[in-house]
């Protein structure tokens, strides 16, 4: 408990959708969020940062590829390297691939349709910053949403990727957009920096999402910008 | 065999705000001097000898383009 | 080239000022090309005492347009205020005359929410069509100071199977998608329908709900003198133009190729990204107070906001065109006046916060210009390179167009179809073919799951939405609070509407009503979208006018106003017109969303299964009939408000006190088509009985209003139907969720599994569009 | 001002599925012999005469192509 000491920037890029989701569910997970700005080159002391949902930019050019320049991400860029975690969903995601944080790219979904959905997803990774509160193998049920969401990369990625156990999430039954070996989520490294494609600040009560099985991922986080 | 481009731009009349995207997003990389940015498809065809320019006509008018709000040019180019 | 019998003026070395149109009175306009009458012209010319410049040539024939003016319309819709009676107006903070209606909802919280059509465009360009039909209505809602929360889309499309259907509805569903997915606003609900009278005049209409505190409502209207105007959003460029192309001469516009404007597609193309910004943009200037009034830019564009915003004010307005950021280059005035670019709005400033203004544009990289001021005389003047072009009364381009008493004739061909009962067509008779037919009709395009388009919409985004596809209306919280909520829906049969055209507007209102009921919500407000033929058409202005009688009468009787809506004439192709589809919305609220009941069963096992409502041999209309037999005769099916009323009643009470898990209202398909909804939707199966003198063909196809089937828990099936008996609501048992089970078991029909059935139901618009 | 053009396409080994739903649609409308068709992006740019081919060829790289998943060319056309 008493994580409220912890806080979690939110970016805001010009098209971002699904910021108040995101600061939502760090304050349902126990957390202060914190609006950043795109143009602001300031962290504002955040513990964490979370990339959110949307089409910064309009994303008109590639996903992600104009908002990798904004003033905000450059500071990203400096605390990741120093080790403070970063989560990417969908647009953010993209983004964090785009500015080099992650491997591989988004690329558009095979059906050529955006798809909407509650997709059911296998925890791979369970010991990332972002994923400590999920049993290994546990299934979750978590909307994706997007019409570029095709996780891509050179095959010798991807190799090394399975290798180091660094794919987070792998899409189960039905894979919705053709993503390579059904890679929904990775991480970098040192299980910091983690994106993925599924929402899981769209899965954190029944009410308003398929279940609460994303809210796992934001306690993780806590469980490590709070030690017990 | 022979190889066929086809480039689809959005009329010049028509609002474009893919290459108005990215005629903005450049100056804030620091890169001067590009004033006007256009932004449209461009396809690579491998096509039969026996296709002809009509037919190729054709098909950038009716499945490349939408030429409604796009103009289209379709060439060949030596493989 | 086309062949001109008028002269053109405006040149780059002269401009059609007022002056230069007072000294060539004689000069030929082209005003029929324009779509002006001969009369409104000269009606024009009396106004002004002069001839019109081409700049006000172009503001009165827009503005005067059958879709700015309502010249048809207008007598038949103020039966709608005649109508109203002061207690169903105390909810309405803005009413039919507004850019939106506006509804009180209570805890300080309000409501807005309009349909449009974009029928026309979407049809010559399907995508760029719908995306901005939703644009439109997005701004809309924001002109209210409202933020947009969602969106709903309802659609008519030809034959499913049609080679066209298959350019068109893809299309339209992207547009719908890109636009309003990238502008973050869930989409929560709508309609697809198939009918060969839409196949070259889809219809496509898009709804849009905001939210405001009761006390930030915005109005457009300009007031206060020096009070500045403020262009802001895109720039404006040749979109949607070209009507008025015809103004602007050749060696003027011409390019290098001679092809000139002439040829300009009338097509706009939207900027999601613009528009979402625009929005947050909009949001931060109301919240800061930096607004007297606001007006979009929609159809009419610059002639439009600038009238209609001089004209609900209570001075003149005085306008620069060429402070007006421009996209093309030689722009003519009344092509600047008329473009349609999207994106755009259009605000009043007070002087002293101006500044503020642009900044806030600036920290959203709005572009954002002030183009003139508001006047303390009564015209609205526009100036153009140190010229007059415009100078009007603005009341006379705004509010005081021409008002035609349209002939008025019911066809003859109606008592024919009235006459053609399907009473005579052959009904099932066995096991085997109830079950066929059942399953051929969960397939048919009306009655298939929706997925395929429902899919590639957003309906999680900004965290809200509590009901959506697939269910009868869509949900969503407002307050996080304190849970309170409000439901929509939108619905129309035009089928029953061309049997009757009063009933048929009753009966979409009816299940409208009823949709947002099943969800638990408390139906509040109205609004429509209709969509008809030629005004010219006597027969049509008789299906018009009987449906707006219906649906204001309907609305009387059910104690809910009509908040506004949108006529859409001239859906036809040749002489054919569409069948009248008047698209009913109805708005809802719910005190505690979390008290929502959905639409599939299998909460816990053993619930009852009841029926609610009477069940007659009702098919006139019929999904049945249409897809058995392609029959379309008779009448529709019997509608009672008070019933409906009372249905909503219980539901809401059910809701509130926890006796339903499930509802669904039956409609189009009738029990049968209900029942398979609520098994795959749960993905639970049933066991159904039905009464013992019970014909099972009326039971399961008949479309009898006023019915809904709900699951109820065990231990509350007889506080539940003690309820309705005590409230005289008929309320028969017909069976049991059964969780163990994979199938629906349908007594006298057979063994139905659910992978069956799915593949029957999900199967069809897949198929037919990849 | 120089006109430049940058085309940008999926690399080989990268599905290409918008390329491909166009090559599969065409036989079913009767055009036959095209046996391959890849999408890509196709820019037009103005750029002052300042410009450098090593500019272009950065903002072609870092902005207008994703080198992960990309190709792209460069070219200077007289306008
Ligand atoms: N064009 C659409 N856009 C969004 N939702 C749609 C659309 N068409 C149908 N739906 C949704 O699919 C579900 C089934 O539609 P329909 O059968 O027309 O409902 P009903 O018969 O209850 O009015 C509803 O949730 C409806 O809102
Ligand atoms: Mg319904």
């Amino acid at each position: 408990m008493s994580a409220a000491g912890a806080s979690i920037g939110v970016i805001t890029f010009p098209g971002s959708l699904d910021d108040g989701d995101a600061r939502r569910a760090v304050r349902r997970a126990g957390a202060t969020p914190v609006a950043l700005w795109h143009a602001d080159a300031d962290l504002h002391g955040v513990d964490a940062v979370i990339v959110p949902g949307g089409f910064s930019y309009g994303d008109y050019l590639r996903c992600g590829a104009i908002a990798k320049f904004a003033p905000v991400m450059t500071e990203v860029l400096r605390a990741a390297e120093h080790g403070m975690p970063v989560l990417g969903v969908c647009n953010g995601f993209q983004v964090l691939c785009e500015a080099g944080l992650l491997p591989g790219a988004l690329t558009r979904n095979a059906g050529l349709h955006y798809v909407c959905r509650d997709q059911w997803l296998r925890a791979e990774n369970t010991t990332s910053t972002w994923t400590t509160r999920y049993e290994p193998g546990a299934e979750l049920l978590i909307p994706v949403k997007h019409g570029e969401g095709r996780y891509v990369a050179e095959e010798s990625t991807l190799d090394e990727l399975e290798g180091e156990g660094r794919v987070l999430f792998r899409y189960v039954e039905d894979n919705p957009n053709g993503s390579s070996r059904d890679i929904a989520g990775v991480t970098d490294a040192r299980g910091r920096v983690a994106g993925l494609m599924p929402h899981p600040e769209h899965a954190i009560d029944p009410l308003t999402g398929p279940t609460d099985d994303g809210l796992g991922m934001f306690l993780s986080a806590l469980d490590t910008l709070v030690p017990a | 065999m022979a190889r066929v481009v086809v480039d689809v731009m959005p009329k010049e009349e028509i609002l474009d705000p893919q290459g108005q995207a990215v005629a903005n997003a450049l100056p804030r990389q620091g890169f001067e001097g590009v004033s006007h940015v256009r932004q449209g498809k461009h396809f690579e065809l491998e096509v039969a000898d026996d296709v002809d320019d009509d037919t190729l006509e054709r098909i950038a008018e009716n499945f490349l383009a939408n030429p409604v709000i796009e103009d289209w040019s379709v060439r060949r180019v030596e493989s | 080239m086309t062949e001109t019998t008028h002269d053109t003026v405006t040149s780059p070395e002269r401009v059609d000022s007022t002056e230069y149109a007072a000294r060539t009175p004689e000069l030929a306009q082209p005003y029929r090309e324009l779509g002006l009458a001969e009369d409104e012209y000269q009606r024009i010319r009396r106004i002004l005492g002069r001839r019109p410049t081409e700049a006000e040539l172009a503001m009165y024939s827009v503005m005067w347009s059958e879709h700015c003016s309502y010249k048809s319309s207008k007598v038949h819709l103020r039966y709608f205020g005649e109508t109203t009676t002061e207690e169903m107006r105390a909810r309405m903070l803005a009413g039919i005359g507004e850019n939106a209606g506006v509804i009180d909802i209570g805890d300080g919280w309000a409501v807005t929410f309009k349909v449009e059509s974009h029928n026309h465009p979407s049809y010559v360009e399907p995508h760029q069509g719908a995306a901005t039909g939703v644009g439109g209505i997005v701004r809309d809602i924001m002109a209210m100071g409202a933020r947009p929360v969602a969106v709903a889309d309802p659609l008519r499309f030809g034959p499913a199977e049609a080679a066209d259907t298959a350019r068109v509805l893809p299309g339209v569903v992207e547009g719908i998608g890109g636009y309003g997915n990238c502008l973050g606003l869930p989409n929560i609900g709508g309609e697809v329908v198939f009918d060969e009278s839409y196949a070259r005049n889809p219809l496509v209409n898009a709804m849009c709900v905001g939210v405001l505190k009761s006390d930030e409502l915005q109005l457009a209207h300009a007031s206060g003198t020096g009070n500045k105007i403020v262009l802001f959003g895109a720039r404006t460029g040749l979109d949607g133009i070209g009507g008025v192309s015809v103004l602007a001469s050749e060696s003027f516009s011409g390019d290098e190729t001679g092809s000139g404007r002439k040829k300009l597609p009338s097509v706009q193309v939207g900027d999601p990204f613009t528009e979402k910004v625009l929005i947050e943009c909009c949001l931060e200037l109301y919240r800061s107070g930096l607004v007297v009034g606001v007006q979009d830019l929609g159809g009419a564009g610059l002639s439009c906001a600038t009238s209609e915003l001089a004209s609900a004010g209570d001075g003149g307005m005085w306008i620069d065109l060429d402070a007006v950021p421009l996209r093309a280059e030689g722009m003519t005035p009344a092509e600047i006046l008329s473009s349609e670019s999207q994106e755009r709005m259009c605000a009043v400033v007070r002087p002293c916060d101006v500044e503020a203004f642009m900044e806030v544009c600036r920290k959203w990289d709005v572009t954002a210009t002030v183009i003139g001021e508001v006047t303390d005389d009564e015209n609205l003047r526009v100036d153009w390179r140190g010229e007059r072009v415009v100078d009007v009364p603005p009341r006379t381009v705004a509010d005081e167009g021409p008002v035609y008493q349209r002939p008025v004739r019911r066809p003859a061909e109606q008592d024919r179809l009235v006459a053609d009962d399907p009473g005579t067509l052959a009904r099932p008779g066995d096991a085997g073919e109830l079950r066929e037919t059942l399953l051929r009709m969960a397939a048919s395009p009306n009655l298939c799951s929706r997925e395929w388009v429902t899919s590639q919409y957003d309906h999680y985004v900004r965290g809200n939405t509590v009901l959506a596809q697939p269910s009868d209306g869509g949900v969503l919280r407002i307050d996080e609070q304190s849970g309170r909520g409000i439901a929509v829906a939108t619905d129309c049969n035009a089928r029953y509407t061309r049997l009757d055209p009063y009933q048929g507007a009753r009966l979409a209102l009816a299940e409208a009503y009823r949709n947002v009921s099943v969800t638990g919500s408390k139906p509040v407000a109205v609004t429509n979208c209709l969509n008809f033929g030629s005004a010219e058409d006597p027969g049509v202005m008789w299906q018009f006018q009987q449906a707006v009688r219906g649906l204001a009468d309907g609305a009387a009787e059910l104690g809910i106003p009509v908040t506004g809506g949108n006529v859409s004439f001239y859906n036809q192709t040749g002489g054919d017109p569409i069948l009248p589809t008047p698209v009913v919305g109805v708005l809802g609220v719910i005190d505690d969303v979390a008290r929502r009941i959905p639409t599939g069963i299998g909460a816990a096992p053993g619930e009852a299964l009841l029926l609610l409502g009477e069940t007659h041999d009702e098919f006139g209309g019929s999904e049945w009939s249409r897809v058995v037999h392609g029959h379309l005769g008779g009448t529709p099916p019997r509608v009672d408000l008070s019933r409906e009323k009372l249905l909503g009643e219980i539901l809401a009470l059910g809701a509130r006190d926890g006796l339903v898990s499930a509802a669904h209202d039956l409609s189009e398909g009738g029990l049968a088509q209900g029942l398979v909804e609520m098994a795959l939707i749960g993905e639970t199966g049933a066991r159904v009985v039905l009464p013992e003198d019970a014909d099972p063909f009326v039971w399961l196809f008949s479309e009898s209003a006023g019915r809904a089937v709900v699951s109820v828990p065990r231990g509350e099936e007889l506080r539940f139907t003690e309820l309705c008996s005590a409230r005289g609501l008929p309320c028969t048992k017909i069976g049991v969720v059964d969780t163990e089970s994979r199938s629906l078991d349908i007594q006298g029909v057979g063994e139905l599994p659910l992978t069956e059935l799915r593949r029957a139901w999900e199967g069809t618009l897949p198929a037919l569009f990849g």
